[in-house]
């Protein structure tokens, strides 16, 4: 720990100046990913609130504690917060804004102002929807079908659905932002065969952020209109076809769920990296797969139409084409687990959250294997099989992994370290709640329990109660980082510059960095984790 | 170069960048990929319009009927002329001549009002004729011998016609916006043969706008001459 | 305790097996495949842990495992694949002579009208080793007809029918979900599916509560809506014969070949319009908005009984007496 | 600095950086601008004929011969980097997968009731 005192004087992006104002008119992308940082965190609190209501109403069969309508609204604001408000922008708007300039050996992003406007889109696309949420709620199902969303539900759709769209524009922003960066930011020698697999992912979510998320925006739009004006473009009584939305709905949606595990992807290749010092197993296929899952993704969107009255020919299409896209998840889960063999170990948090990712994310991929057979899908489509299976990908996955690029890079954003112990503790709890919560739900839908019920059948209760106790345990794991990360501010240990003796270019600038990232230019001259020429520290054998 | 050109363009370097070049290709990259999200916001129209079309040929047909052709194409001729002046504009800012650009791009502007005018008169008419989707919608084809043979489907051409149409108008009124900020910053002396990124972005951005309308002509006006029934 | 703690569905119908089959076959390759990264990752992490490991090896990759790790997962899928479609394949065509019901839903209501005319809410009688099959439309917003114990679930859409079938091979009582969320009582529109032996439920059919067939209702409102005005049972009138239409291939005004099923009958009535038959005009007025959906269905039931008689004994007795009633 | 740049822009630093090198002649744009005229009356032309199906297939082959125009040489196209192109070629690509996916289910919905018979 030699190096730890030179850091705290110098000039960084934190204490380069101060003030208020110095923040909301950065175009620094550090300062601008911190404020992502705190605003998507306050989102996630609201989207775990909701989730705690819903937990509680499903203790008991009847729908004692909150009305129908009420619960109807809390998962639906729970699911478009999370979603729309926390999922999307997490690892991409916090993290990926953070390193992938300093990764890639660059000042900033290709335009720093778009990125700061990025966020107030966010802003205000985020306060549209609490407003609508404040002043009434919405209760359509964050997946807004029509014609219910437009004829018959009588809640503020239209706020919500302006919200979305408005956020959504900061998705394109910060996706074409990411992508022009990558492309005609790198520093010299930065060869596409040596970005870091975290660049990668998050340029293949970029991808789907700007070719995805305008038709979104444009169904949305649609959908707004059609209520407020009641012209007919979806309403099957004005002989629209409500399908129609969800073809257009999910179009952007499917490959949104890769928006939200491709980042994460790229948080797991770093730290398996790292910490077993290793380049990571088959670098170009994955480096590959991310962009084959943003590509194929794109082709599979009615496998969550396959009940809904689709040509039974189109749903074979889809249905094979669901398999296709797959296969790249596999490829990058067998390389992460190859690139453990015959590494050099060590369990820092990162890496305990990045097992638990595997595992989780396995589990949560094999069950939509599950549901991309068609067979299978009709029975368990809008059960609570299919929530179990999108919780283990999201939260198993995505908000394991965003845990664990928060851990892995909190000494270069906050040059402090977290306590080390209180960490591996609150990964435990995470790890032991999320499975108590979200397995038995596997169960219970297979069982034909189906979702967004308020009240149900009695010998559903036992599997509900457990997974109501699993989400307290949930809470804990997620209050815990909250607590230490703030205290770790102050009192944390200073950090290093590369406390993890990490490869990687955003490990060679002090922590935190300064404003300008470089003091020159970087010029790079080695692969992608090159470990075998890293040096290596004394072995620490209390880990 | 004179001086001042080279003085201009060190000011524009913004310092993230390492020289005007990369400057240059990096904002042009991010406007084609502006233009491709664009591309894809205009799309969920098109493909709710090819999904209907395909299925209710006949109410288009009597939907598209209801065009003024004439108005139609006037404006399609009024957009390609914008068009033109816009990248003789993009030229004269590439040749140095602001005074020149400004004069390319005030024509320009003057197109596109004369095209959000026509498509006002047109706008004009459909509303009196009760032809805007929603409880007034009421749609006749005109020709007692021919009675309208599906107005409910023939109501889905018109919500999804003011829905693009009305969608494009919005975004030649951005345009305008946009040309006129560059007129202004462009006699102010901002641009130089080596530093006029934003006049092209913008002539960029203007040139989609009447590129998305070129398609828009033909699949709402000119659907068939042939009466319906 | 098993009694308050089931972890299996019922399995009450021919195709819950299959569907079964298939999810064993998905649970044993998907727990093989955890256990495999689990145990790795376990092995790997204790086995080459820096403290007794300090020394990584470096491995750049290896393209025959890739192509491994690529292919036979492949492989596997495409077993998965092929099963589920030929499960969904049946589900989506319900065989010859299946008995029919049908189904309007509503918020948050179930409606259920037999052949035979028997009308139910939330609650459904079916004979043991029939087939059914549900013709469903919707009244308002996309709700879905659920029923675990035959694993089988379908939407059904407003301004549409869909159907789905099924063939019970349990006598009791199940779960009926709606399963599509569909406002304030998505959750209470639940019912029951009763399946009773073939002698009960001849004895609860006759238990009263029917007012003539469903397609004697059709007819009597064909007469009343005034189209036996114009289709005639002859080639007089001004609108085609209806008679043997159903299942048949109907040529169009735009030369255009369309089915008859339910959907276009539907379509005829609703929006004549939107599909001309060939040699007619476009004169019949659209009863959208003048028919409820009940009615509807009572109309496509009767025009279907015009068709051939191999629905059953209902249709069989709608048939002889419209052909008595139709000079 | 140019070195520098030069070594991590490879694709771009053959043809040397001169803003000035895609100034088209004046004459160039006249000439799309009339083609692009002509095609319009074209195409209203086309309208008034009966040709069935070809009728949407000649007005969009039309459209599009005046997009390319438009974006070759009002908007550069024929210039710009490879990088350029590809993005170009992306969006047409996905906005084909939105339609043409969109249309399995549209255009086979029938099928089932035709066979089943
Ligand atoms: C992060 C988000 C995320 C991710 C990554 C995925 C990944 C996948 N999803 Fe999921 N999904 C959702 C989020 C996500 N999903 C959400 C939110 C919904 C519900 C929306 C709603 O209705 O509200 C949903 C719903 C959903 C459905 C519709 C269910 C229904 O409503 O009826 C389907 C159907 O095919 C599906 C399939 C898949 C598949 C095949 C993958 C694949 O990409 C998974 C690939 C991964 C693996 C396969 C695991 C690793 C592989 C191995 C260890 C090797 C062995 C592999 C084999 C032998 C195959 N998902
Ligand atoms: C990113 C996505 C994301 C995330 C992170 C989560 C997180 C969680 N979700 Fe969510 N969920 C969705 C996305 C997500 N969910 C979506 C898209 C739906 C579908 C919505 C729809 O049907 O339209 C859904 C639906 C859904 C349902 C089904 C509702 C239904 O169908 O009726 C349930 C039920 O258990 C649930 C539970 C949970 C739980 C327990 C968590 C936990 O992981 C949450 C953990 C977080 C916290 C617990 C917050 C931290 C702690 C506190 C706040 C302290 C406690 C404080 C107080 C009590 C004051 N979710
Ligand atoms: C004013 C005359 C008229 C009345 C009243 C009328 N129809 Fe029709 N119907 C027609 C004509 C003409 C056609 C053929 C042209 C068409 O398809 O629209 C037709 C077609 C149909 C078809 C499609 C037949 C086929 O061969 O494919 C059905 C089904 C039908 N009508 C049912 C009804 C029902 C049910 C009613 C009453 C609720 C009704 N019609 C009332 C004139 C009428
Ligand atoms: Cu009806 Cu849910
Ligand atoms: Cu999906």
């Amino acid at each position: 720990m030699a190096t730890a005192v030179q850091s705290v004087e110098r000039e960084n992006y934190l204490n380069s100046n101060y003030g208020i104002k110095s923040w909301l008119l950065t175009s620094d992308h550090k300062r601008i990913a911190m404020l992502y940082l705190i605003s998507i965190t306050a989102m996630f609190w609201i989207g775990g609130f909701f989730a705690m209501l819903i937990r509680l109403e499903l203790l008991t069969p009847a729908g004692d504690l909150v009305s129908s309508d009420t619960y109807n609204k809390l998962f639906t604001m729970h699911g478009i917060i999370m979603v729309f408000f926390f999922l999307i922008p997490s690892v991409p708007a916090v993290i990926g804004n953070f390193v992938i300039p300093l990764m890639i050996g660059a000042k900033d992003l290709a335009f720093p102002r778009i990125n700061l406007l990025s966020w107030y889109i966010y802003m205000a696309g985020a306060i549209t929807a609490i407003v609508a949420m404040v002043t009434g709620g919405v209760d359509t199902g964050w997946t807004f079908y029509t014609p219910f969303s437009t004829t018959y539900s009588n809640t503020h759709v239209i706020g919500a659905a302006i919200g979305i769209f408005i956020a959504g524009f900061s998705s394109i922003f910060t996706g074409l932002n990411f992508i022009v960066t990558i492309h005609r930011m790198r520093a010299p020698g930065m060869t596409w065969r040596r970005l870091p697999l975290f660049c990668w992912s998050n340029y293949a979510a970029a991808l789907i952020m700007v070719l995805g998320t305008p038709v979104v925006a444009i169904t949305l739009l649609l959908v707004a209109l059609e209520r407020a004006f009641n012209i007919g473009v979806f309403n099957p009584q004005l002989g629209g076809d409500p399908l129609l939305f969800q073809h257009l709905f999910w179009f952007y949606s499917h490959p949104a769920v890769y928006i939200m595990i491709l980042p994460g992807m790229g948080v797991i290749s770093e730290i398996i990296a790292c910490f077993s010092r290793k380049r990571v197993f088959g670098y170009e296929f994955v480096a590959l797969a991310s962009i084959a899952i943003a590509v194929l993704g794109f082709l599979v969107w009615a496998h969550h139409m396959f009940v809904a009255g689709i040509s039974v020919y189109a749903a074979l299409v889809f249905s094979l084409l669901s398999y296709l896209v797959a296969i790249p998840s596999a490829v990058k889960v067998f390389n992460w687990t190859a690139t453990l063999y015959k590494g050099s170990i060590r369990y820092e948090t990162p890496m305990l959250y990045a097992f638990g990712f595997i595992g989780l994310f396995t589990v949560g991929g094999l069950t939509g294997v599950f549901l991309a057979s068609l067979g299978i899908d009709v029975h368990v489509t809008d059960t609570y099989f299919v929530v179990a299976h999108f919780h283990y990908v999201m939260v198993g996955g995505m908000v394991m992994a965003y845990m664990a690029g928060l851990h892995f890079w909190w000494p270069k954003i906050s040059g402090r370290m977290y306590p080390e112990a209180w960490a591996k503790l609150s990964a435990l709890l995470v790890f032991v709640g999320f499975n108590t919560t979200f397995f038995p739900q596997f169960i219970l839908g297979y069982m034909g329990s189906p979702r967004r019920y308020h009240a149900y059948p009695p010998e559903f209760q036992v599997l509900n109660v457990l997974s109501t106790a699993g989400a307290s345990i949930l809470a804990v794991g997620y209050v815990l980082p909250m607590i230490y990360f703030l205290w770790s501010l102050r009192y944390g240990e200073l950090a290093p510059p590369n406390p993890w003796n990490a490869v990687g270019l955003e490990w060679m600038t002090p922590s935190p960095p300064p404003t300008h990232n470089f003091d020159e230019t970087p010029i790079v001259t080695w692969e992608a984790y090159d470990y075998e020429h890293q040096p290596q520290e004394e072995v620490s054998v209390g880990h | 170069m004179a001086t001042s050109d080279i003085q201009v363009a060190e000011h524009a370097l913004q310092h993230h960048f390492a020289d005007m070049e990369q400057q240059q290709e990096t904002s042009t990259f991010g406007m084609w990929m502006f233009l491709l999200t664009e591309i894809m916001f205009f799309g969920g129209l098109f493909c709710a319009y090819l999904v209907y079309r395909a299925s209710y040929y006949q109410a288009f047909v009597e939907g598209s009927q209801k065009m003024n052709i004439w108005l139609g194409a006037t404006n399609t001729a009024v957009l390609i002329c914008s068009s033109l002046s816009m990248a003789l504009g993009v030229r004269a800012a590439q040749m140095g001549k602001p005074k020149l650009m400004a004069i390319l791009l005030l024509i320009t502007m003057v197109f596109g009002f004369g095209f959000l005018g026509i498509k006002g008169i047109e706008y004009h008419e459909h509303w009196v004729h009760h032809e805007f989707p929603g409880p007034n919608f009421h749609f006749e084809t005109g020709d007692p011998a021919h009675p309208a043979t599906d107005p409910q489907h023939t109501q889905i051409y018109f919500s999804l016609y003011w829905a693009m149409t009305g969608l494009h108008a919005f975004h030649m009124i951005i345009g305008i916006g946009l040309v006129l900020w560059i007129m202004i910053a462009g006699l102010m002396g901002a641009f130089t043969p080596s530093y006029f990124t934003p006049v092209e972005n913008v002539g960029l951005y203007w040139h989609f706008v009447d590129l998305v309308w070129i398609y828009l002509f033909p699949l709402l006006y000119l659907i068939s001459k042939k009466h319906g029934g | 305790m098993w009694k308050n703690l089931p972890l299996f569905p019922e399995r009450a119908s021919a195709l819950a097996w299959q569907v079964d089959g298939l999810y064993f076959l998905l649970v044993a390759v998907s727990a093989f495949f955890t256990l495999l990264i689990f145990v790795l990752i376990f092995v790997f992490a204790v086995k080459y842990r820096r403290s007794v490991h300090p020394h990584p090896v470096q491995i750049e990759g290896s393209l025959p495992l890739e192509l491994a790790w690529t292919l036979i997962p492949l492989g596997i899928c495409m077993i998965f694949f092929a099963w589920g479609s030929l499960i969904y394949f049946q589900e989506a065509r319900p065989p010859q002579g299946a008995m029919e019901v049908y189904v309007v839903a509503k918020q948050w209501m179930w409606k259920f009208e037999h052949e035979t005319g028997q009308r139910e809410i939330n609650q459904l009688h079916v004979p043991l080793g029939r087939d059914v099959k549900m013709i469903m439309s919707s009244q308002d917003a996309i709700h879905s007809f659920y029923v675990p114990a035959f694993r089988i679930k379908a939407d059904v859409l407003p301004g549409r029918y869909t159907s789905t079938w099924f063939h019970p091979t349990k006598v009791g009582t199940y779960h009926l979900f709606c399963a599509e969320y569909c406002g304030t009582d998505h959750s209470g529109m639940i019912g029951q599916v009763i399946v009773m032996e073939p002698y009960a439920y001849q004895a609860w059919l006759s238990g009263g509560g029917a007012t003539g067939s469903l397609a004697e209702n059709g007819q009597q409102l064909f007469q009343q809506l005034g189209c036996s005005t114009c289709h005639r049972f002859d080639t007089q009138g001004r609108g085609p014969n209806l008679t043997n239409i159903f299942g048949k291939p109907v040529l169009l005004d735009d030369g255009r070949t369309v089915v008859a099923d339910e959907n276009y009958i539907r379509e005829s009535i609703l929006n004549p319009g939107a599909k001309i038959v060939s040699g007619f005009k476009p004169i019949m007025p659209t009863f959208q908005g003048q028919v409820s959906e009940e009615n509807l269905m009572a109309l496509v039931a009767y025009i279907k009984s015009l068709s051939q008689p191999a629905s059953g004994p209902a249709s069989n007795q709608a048939a002889a007496s419209v052909s008595s009633n139709g000079q | 600095m140019h070195n520098l740049q030069d070594r991590f822009h490879p694709g771009s630093a053959q043809e040397h950086f001169d803003p000035m090198s895609h100034v088209v002649p004046i004459r160039m744009y006249v000439t799309i601008w009339a083609a692009l005229m002509i095609f319009t009356g074209l195409t209203v032309f086309a309208a008034t004929v009966e040709l069935h199906v070809f009728n949407i297939v000649l007005a969009l082959l039309i459209a599009t011969i005046k997009g390319t125009l438009v974006a070759l040489f009002f908007m550069h196209l024929r210039y710009s980097t490879k990088l350029t192109m590809v993005t170009v070629i992306a969006a047409i690509f996905f906005l084909f997968i939105l339609f043409g996916l969109s249309m399995t289910d549209y255009l086979t919905r029938a099928w089932l009731t035709n066979t089943i018979h």
